[in-house]
């Protein structure tokens, strides 16, 4: 259709264009090869750009792109190469920090196994030749299948779909939020509240690993630095396997996985009928649920027994202001909101969200519903052109979506990506593309960067791959083909996104335009707005104890949902609780092990309705015993030289359990049949012993104690 | 000849101090640290900030698991509490300990002088420093460290870095070669830096101008870095609060509830170090 | 000792008789020191011997060797020397101060400063050996590789006068052979 | 007297008394030696084939290391140190014997060292040359080695006088200076000896090493100075070197190493491993070279029961430093003291105890000591039982240590084992050169030996020699009969 005619001018022209604005971190600079090769006339040390000093690093501001968290970071560039990443102080989301996944972006960057060449069904080729690809079978129903996506690059997007004939745009994230943003939106009618856990005295978390990989672990640490100064807050955790919050809690309770909604009504039962803790606004049904949980449904349920119940009440009702917060399942979060309702939080820990007075901009948080989606409509044969960017559904997607022929039955499948993956792999055309450090881009954080936050991301340097292309010049490119209007003028994203900056700022100067980049974030007008609480919320309470042994999928900062197990700084980063390199494990309690009988470094098989994977188990008590953890990301068959072959993957073999509230699929529902294979090897690891021998090395003090020395209750 | 004898006697007079009188250096500065250990999450940020910043080589699962790592700064995960007593026996209830450990840059180093050729030695910044060219690599250091926390560099690391990771290296500081011991520097080419940019400026070193790339990362900010000789560090505020002093084995505190201590002080090693003890509800 | 004996004559030959045993050579000796040959004394013997005979110093009288004082100048010069070349260079090498120990480190010093009296006190006594035994130097013809087997030799340069009367005295106490060689 | 040896050949039958048939005639005593180095048994030649080969596998095995680093030897973060140290203390150890019991036995008169002292001394230089080859193996950057000499650079730098290492290098340099002029001065007469019966090279060689020696009775006079003085430097010498290696460990702070008794026990080890060494290469060297004449049975009695003393000695130092750091209670220490005995290492530790305390017990047995077979393997079980400890100090240590996080066992990897076997190479290279191309035997001093043992009394002769020169004395009796030529 002429509609999806894809003219090559508008690429070609911006083709090496693409980081027009490389030229600020001094792209004039030859690199080493040139240098060496004197291909390149050398440009004089002795009358450098002013912001160009030999030897001295320059700061520049920009967006880490590793999680939809979207911080602001500072990049080190020196002589025209990008160094160091460093948080950026100005901006509120981390204010200068960064985890080690925003580290380790300069290995996506630098990665040696980036795509540097288009490619069509496998084989090298020009950008003309993959641009006549995609427009050879041609097809009405154009659609993109991406992460979270915010900014202008959303903006072009949509531009282009609906230039395009209006086909669908599914953004995938397998680490997502969604239960926690429907059941707030449906209860306090707000899907992202603020989170104040620096003002909280207590929080209590169901299955959202807030310190690791909730919403947006950076600035959550950053409060948690301020939470646990005096006064100190009081941390509870409760979940099947342990988190990286549940390894900094005062108190880790280990729930059978889908039972947390139990346990949360279960303290909601104990505050009402222990401390009287009553509640208006609450519909009959919900107190009468909470009724029905007393102490030996809940240990019946979830086997957390009353004892730690009322311990759980006890502290939060001894230290207000508290925060509960949840996430997992509809029924959890939900259960965790009528908490904070009857703690009376709303208005202290939780504050309204203040909406982006450019929606248009916002950020489109990813869910696994939308692979689903994907999965469907592409095996109804429903698509004919699909764009894949920034997500890998052949890696995330569990047996159940038979992604395979999903993707098979797409006419034309475009990956946009830097990395050959398991999905590019299966995709006809494939379009390099520029890393995050070589790109332009604005960034709306879904959460915690304050009211009408715009993160900027601007290229630290030149780019490494000539025929790698931004994101943003490639969707204006299908935009300006599409025949969208309005955007002909544009020469390239640059070109868009300076003008769109300069008309959200209300300046086209170009002090303004710097004074931008230099803070690295813009503010857009906002809408105030206000909770509007719904106390008539039906949960239901899953009852999972026929489950047997039960795989839970964990995600860990770090390899994330896999994307980054391609960079070798974060696969020989030992895994914060295991303290494992390069392998994947498997997560089981002492009792579990002694029934299947194995021992440490012993490989067990488990097996899911659709498929197995053979790991290693490690034994410790930071698992429910009807538990079977093991995290995502390693298990890569095709990821580059670092990813490919290492570990297993467990998304794979997840049994498709829609959570019917948000339909989301569920990773902590899957029964597994585990049994040794008996090959045994040692699990590669910092540290082989769990114990200090009697050594004063990490000592720990009970807050009395602190308390006398340091001030609070 | 006159001027080596009265060095002979300069040398005896002037430097005859050990470390309990404060040690043989008219220091200039005395980095330290401090570390919390109830902020620190576990989170790994700082020992990936430190890969990045002092051109660390990933050595891969096998070297890694003949625990020929190169990790500078490396998390330490224990599960007991001998402090506060056992944890249950069913569940981890208590979660884990974290322990961020890297070179201590002890006062009185055990690595220092047994070192054959006097590659390691002390600045005067008060830090251990290591040269990477006079090491001959008898590692004699890193058997008599306490800490475990020196790295040798058992094989080429060149093919760390392939193609065009190479371009991400640090200038600012080498790519160690083979037969050569390692360990944290408390990034002095950023102590450096931060200094000659204070001297570019015509202004004395503040407290905070430099920041060690770990602690700059931590997301927490549990890990704090500074000058002891700066009465008004914040680091010497917390030794000094904490009732910590250099110089001694045995610190006598007024109120033995204060959290800080230094791990292994008991070997007088005079580690610059300060950890805060974890805290916990029990 | 005294010789107040000795006269001033020329030397014309040297004498060169081996004899089956260390009693045999003591004897001639005796009959030297006795003056059965006029004009020559003890003094006038050099004693050539496959082993070291406990009582040469008896038959030959005292003949004292410097060898101990070398060895005790050289040790002492070891202890000092190197005592003083250590600190030296400590006190030179500033880059060294280390784990809060003092520059100039007293007890490593003793160490090695002994370690070099030891040395050298050995390469002064090897000195003292070489320069006393007369080794590495060009010695007289006169020698039988018998001395290295089993017998003894017994060196008097003689005058004409003397040449007969000794070749006598030696054959009286069965030497087994007479070397002989003109000294002018 | 000369039937009697010959005719019953007590040397071979093992009921000799004496240490030496004193009627043994001197030129005999030449010749035997002198054959030895012309033509030794088939087995001489079997022992030089295996010492090579096993030299060449170290070479490979050090290019290999020189090329890919220490990696490949299988060290680690926690073991920086292994067989490496621990064989080079081995070898320190092996060297003490020889020069430490020749000088003192001959400071006190045994002359029953004469016919073994040389090739013990032998060991000694060559155990050192073996060990010297270790810390310089072991470095990270070996092309650096010598920047462990103070020597006068421009850049003003000097090796850490601190440094235990830096005692080494003083202490094994001083040593091997030492014990090879020792060696030396001891073989001019013989070298003089071989002079006066070679031909071709071995002319020319023994020609410029004897300096001319005459055996005058000055050269006598002053080589009886020099030899007592350099035996008496070397005592202290040895004692110290040893105590200094220890120093390696016993300086540092590390739990197992950081030990008081640490040098009286390596000097107590030292010697232990140097006396079962000195009866391996006993049998070696008399079945060689069929010294049974002068390496007798007797001799061998008496070295086997002075191992055992020495084994005695080290076995109550061993115990000693078990019971400090037992009721010391640093509890770092103990913890490596309960590894070494219930750890992965335990078996080795066991094989150590059994080795280096049980086995000596067998020495007391005169059948073993007569049964040059068995004797063989008990010696050599024994050094395996000293090498084992050297092991077993270095390597528990590092295992544990302090930090927990360093925890963790480890076990050497191909390139240091082929390294350690090839020392053995090397070693046995040198020391086979030197038998064939030295007297292993001291002639000289052998022919003293027998002398003084059959010296007969001439009364009056001493009376003669009691006379000042000059005063007249008695007549002399008739003559004595010939005996250097042993009667024949």
């Amino acid at each position: 259709m002429t509609t999806t005619k894809i003219d090559r001018r508008n690429f070609l022209k911006v083709l090496g264009l693409g980081g027009a604005g490389a030229a600020l971190a001094g792209c004039d600079m030859p690199s080493y090869a040139t240098l060496e090769e004197g291909e390149e006339q050398v440009f004089s040390y002795l009358a450098p750009e002013e912001y160009v000093i030999p030897g001295i690093g320059v700061w520049y501001a920009s967006t880490c792109l590793q999680c939809p968290a979207g911080c602001g970071v500072h990049g080190r560039v020196r002589e025209g190469r990008a160094l160091k990443l460093e948080g950026n102080p100005k901006t509120k989301l981390n204010a200068g920090k960064l985890c080690q996944m925003g580290q380790a972006a300069l290995q996506t960057h630098y990665n040696p196994d980036r795509i540097t060449k288009p490619r069509v069904n496998g084989k090298d080729a020009t950008w003309p030749e993959a641009l006549a690809a995609i427009n050879e079978k041609g097809g009405g129903n154009i659609v993109w299948l991406t992460g979270a996506i915010s900014g202008h690059q959303r903006v072009l997007l949509d531009i282009h779909l609906k230039a395009t004939g209006g086909g669908k745009h599914y953004a995938v994230e397998t680490v997502n939020t969604k239960a926690w943003e429907a059941a707030s939106a449906d209860i306090i009618g707000d899907a992202h509240p603020n989170l104040h856990i620096d003002k909280a005295r207590a929080v209590l978390s169901f299955n959202a690993d807030f310190l690791g990989t909730w919403m947006s672990p950076v600035k959550f640490m950053t409060d948690y630095g301020r939470f646990r100064a005096a006064p100190r807050g009081v941390l509870t955790v409760v979940e099947p396997a342990m988190s990286l919050s549940g390894a900094n809690a005062d108190h880790w309770v280990a729930a059978r996985p889908g039972s947390e909604t139990a346990v949360a009504l279960g303290v909601a039962h104990v505050l009402a009928s222990k401390y009287g803790v009553t509640t208006t606004g609450l519909s009959v049904s919900t107190t009468d649920t909470i009724a029905t949980m007393d102490a030996s449904r809940v240990a019946a349920l979830s086997g957390v027994d009353g004892a730690t119940l009322s311990k759980i009440a006890r502290t939060l009702v001894a230290n207000s202001p508290s925060l509960v917060i949840a996430d997992g399942h509809y029924d959890t979060a939900a259960a965790a909101q009528v908490l904070n309702l009857m703690l009376g939080n709303l208005g202290s820990t939780l504050t309204p969200s203040a909406d982006l007075g450019a929606p248009h901009l916002t950020n489109i948080g990813g869910t696994t519903q939308a692979l689903t989606a994907f999965a469907e409509d592409a095996n109804a044969g429903a698509i004919d052109i699909a764009f894949i960017t920034g997500v890998n559904p052949m890696f995330t997607a569990p047996y159940g979506l038979n992604m395979m022929d999903a993707l098979d039955k797409i006419g034309t499948k475009v990956a946009i990506t830097m990395f050959e993956d398991e999905t590019t792999t299966a995709c006809d055309v494939v379009l390099p593309l520029a890393s995050p450090l070589e790109d332009w881009g604005t960034h709306v954080p879904a959460f915690g960067a304050g009211a009408g936050q715009i993160h900027i991301q601007q290229p630290l340097m030149e780019k490494l791959h000539a025929d790698a292309l931004g994101f943003g010049d490639i969707l204006l490119g299908l935009a300006q083909d599409g025949g969208a209007d309005g955007l002909d003028d544009f020469e390239d994203y640059y070109g868009y996104l300076r003008t769109a900056i300069s008309a959200l700022i209300g300046s086209d100067q170009e002090a303004a335009w710097n004074a931008v980049l230099q803070a690295g974030q813009t503010t857009a007008p906002t809408l105030e707005r206000a909770f509007t609480i719904n106390g008539d919320v039906t949960i239901n309470v899953a009852d999972t104890t026929a489950h047997g042994l039960t795989l839970v999928t964990t995600a860990r900062q770090g390899l994330y949902d896999g994307r980054h197990a391609n960079l070798p700084w974060l696969q020989e980063a030992p895994d914060q609780i295991s303290k494992a390199v390069w392998d994947s494990w498997a997560e089981i309690h002492p009792k579990t092990a002694t029934k299947i009988g194995v021992k440490d470094g012993d490989y067990v098989s488990i097996q899911s309705k659709g498929g197995s994977i053979t790991t290693r188990v490690f034994i410790y008590k930071g698992v429910h015993p009807g538990t079977i953890a093991v995290p995502m990301g390693r298990g890569h068959s095709h990821y580059g030289r670092y990813a490919t072959d290492v570990g297993v993957n467990p998304l794979n073999i997840l049994d498709v359990d829609i959570d019917p509230r948000t339909g989301e699929i569920n990773t902590d529902t899957t029964p597994v049949k585990v049994k040794a294979t008996g090959d045994n090897r040692y699990l590669v690891r910092l540290m082989d012993t769990d114990k200090q021998y009697g050594r004063k090395l990490a000592a720990t003090i009970p807050a009395s104690q602190f308390h006398r020395t340091e001030g609070g209750a | 000849m006159p001027s080596l004898l009265g060095n002979i006697f300069k040398g005896w007079t002037d430097y005859s101090k050990g470390n309990e009188e404060g040690g043989h250096h008219d220091y200039e500065h005395m980095y330290a640290m401090v570390i919390d250990l109830d902020l620190c999450t576990g989170c790994n940020a700082c020992s990936t900030a430190c890969y990045a910043e002092n051109n660390l080589p990933v050595v891969g699962e096998d070297k890694f698991g003949a625990r020929q790592a190169m990790h500078w700064m490396r998390i330490e995960r224990y599960f007991d509490e001998p402090d506060v007593g056992e944890s249950d026996t069913e569940t981890q209830s208590r979660g884990a300990s974290f322990l961020p450990m890297m070179c201590q840059h002890c006062n009185a180093a055990p690595c220092e002088p047994v070192c054959p050729v006097g590659a390691t030695y002390h600045t005067l910044d008060g830090l251990n420093a290591q040269v990477y060219n006079r090491c001959i690599g008898s590692r004699y250091c890193a058997n008599n460290c306490p800490f475990r926390v020196r790295y040798f560099n058992f094989y080429d690391t060149a093919e760390s870095w392939p193609a065009p990771m190479e371009q991400q290296l640090n200038p600012d500081l080498s790519v160690r070669s083979k037969g050569v011991m390692e360990k944290c520097t408390m990034c002095i080419q950023r102590t450096r830096t931060g200094r000659d940019k204070a001297v570019r400026e015509g202004r004395e070193l503040q407290d905070g101008d430099i920041q060690t790339a770990c602690q700059q990362t931590c997301p927490t900010s549990a890990i704090l870095f500074g000058d002891l000789l700066d009465k008004n560090s914040a680091v010497s505020q917390i030794w000094k609060r904490q009732q910590i002093k250099l110089g001694t084995y045995k610190q006598d505190k007024d109120n033995p509830d204060l959290r800080g201590y230094r791990i292994f002080e008991e070997l007088n090693v005079d580690s610059k170090v300060l950890y805060l003890e974890r805290v916990r509800e029990v | 000792m005294v010789d107040h004996h000795k006269k001033r004559i020329v030397k014309t030959k040297r004498l060169l008789g081996l004899f089956g045993d260390f009693d045999a050579a003591f004897e001639v000796i005796a009959d030297i020191r006795r003056y059965r040959v006029p004009g020559l004394t003890v003094d006038d013997v050099t004693l050539k011997s496959p082993i070291e005979h406990p009582e040469i110093e008896d038959v030959l009288g005292e003949r004292p060797s410097n060898i101990p004082k070398f060895a005790f100048w050289g040790g002492l010069f070891g202890l000092v020397f190197g005592f003083l070349f250590l600190a030296s260079a400590q006190a030179n090498f500033l880059a060294q101060p280390s784990g809060g120990k003092p520059i100039i480190t007293i007890p490593s010093n003793i160490v090695l400063a002994y370690e070099m009296m030891i040395l050298f006190g050995v390469l002064a006594t090897l000195m003292g050996f070489i320069i006393g035994a007369k080794l590495m130097r060009k010695s007289e013809g006169l020698y039988d590789t018998a001395i290295t087997v089993d017998q003894i030799g017994i060196v008097i340069e003689v005058a004409e006068e003397q040449e007969h009367p000794l070749k006598a005295l030696f054959a009286k106490h069965h030497v087994i052979e007479v070397h002989e060689e003109t000294l002018i | 007297m000369a039937d009697k040896t010959h005719q019953t050949p007590k040397h071979l039958t093992g009921e000799q008394v004496k240490d030496i048939d004193e009627n043994i005639a001197w030129a005999k005593i030449n010749a035997d030696v002198l054959r030895s180095m012309e033509n030794p048994r088939r087995g001489y030649w079997v022992a030089m084939f295996i010492s090579v080969t096993l030299f060449a596998i170290m070479i490979y095995a050090e290019i290999f290391q020189y090329m890919f680093g220490m990696g490949p030897a299988g060290l680690n973060t926690s073991h920086m140190w292994d067989l490496y140290i621990s064989t080079f203390v081995f070898w320190i150890g092996m060297s003490h014997s020889g020069t430490l019991l020749s000088a003192i036995l001959h400071i006190v008169h045994a002359d029953w060292r004469k016919p073994i002292y040389r090739f013990a001394e032998a060991m000694t230089t060559f155990s050192l040359m073996t060990a010297g080859i270790f810390p310089i193996i072991h470095l990270g950057r070996v092309w650096n080695f010598y920047w462990v000499m103070p020597y006068m650079s421009d850049r003003g730098l000097w090796p850490n006088f601190r440094s235990p290492l830096i005692w080494d290098a003083f202490a094994i340099s001083t040593y091997l200076t030492s014990s090879i002029l020792f060696l030396y001065i001891g073989m001019i007469p013989d070298l003089a000896i071989c002079r006066d019966n070679a031909q071709g090279w071995r002319k020319t060689l023994y020609s410029w090493l004897s300096l001319g020696w005459r055996g005058d009775d000055a050269q006598w006079r002053s080589f009886r100075v020099t030899y007592l003085l350099i035996a008496c430097f070397l005592i202290p010498l040895a004692v110290s070197v040893h105590s200094i290696v220890s120093m390696d460990f016993a300086m540092s702070i590390m739990p197992g190493w950081h030990v008081t008794t640490f040098p009286p026990y390596f000097v107590a080890g030292a010697l232990y491993s140097g006396c079962a060494a000195i009866i391996t290469l006993f049998i070696l060297l008399r079945y060689f070279f069929a010294f049974e004449h002068f390496m007798t049975f007797p001799i061998l009695d008496k070295v086997c029961k002075l191992t055992f003393v020495i084994a005695m000695v080290w076995t109550y130092l061993n115990l000693v430093e078990f019971a400090s750091v037992w009721y010391g209670h640093d509890i770092p220490s103990k913890e490596v003291l309960l590894a070494k005995a219930n750890g992965p290492y335990s078996p080795f530790f066991w094989a150590m105890m059994f080795f280096g305390s049980v086995l000596p017990f067998f020495l007391l047995s005169k059948w073993i000591r007569r049964n040059m077979v068995v004797l063989f393997f008990v010696s050599v079980f024994l050094n395996v039982g000293m090498w084992l400890e050297r092991w077993m100090i270095v390597t528990p240590t590092l295992s544990l240590g302090y930090h927990p996080q360093g925890f963790n066992v480890m076990w050497p990897g191909w390139v240091e084992w082929a390294i350690v076997g090839g020392s053995f190479g090397w070693f046995g290279m040198l020391f086979l050169i030197f038998v064939k191309v030295f007297p292993s035997v001291s002639m000289y001093e052998v022919k003293e030996m027998v002398f003084h043992r059959k010296r007969i009394v001439y009364e009056h002769v001493d009376e003669v020699m009691n006379m000042h020169a000059g005063v007249p004395g008695p007549e002399p009796r008739t003559t004595p009969t010939p005996q250097n030529t042993g009667g024949s």
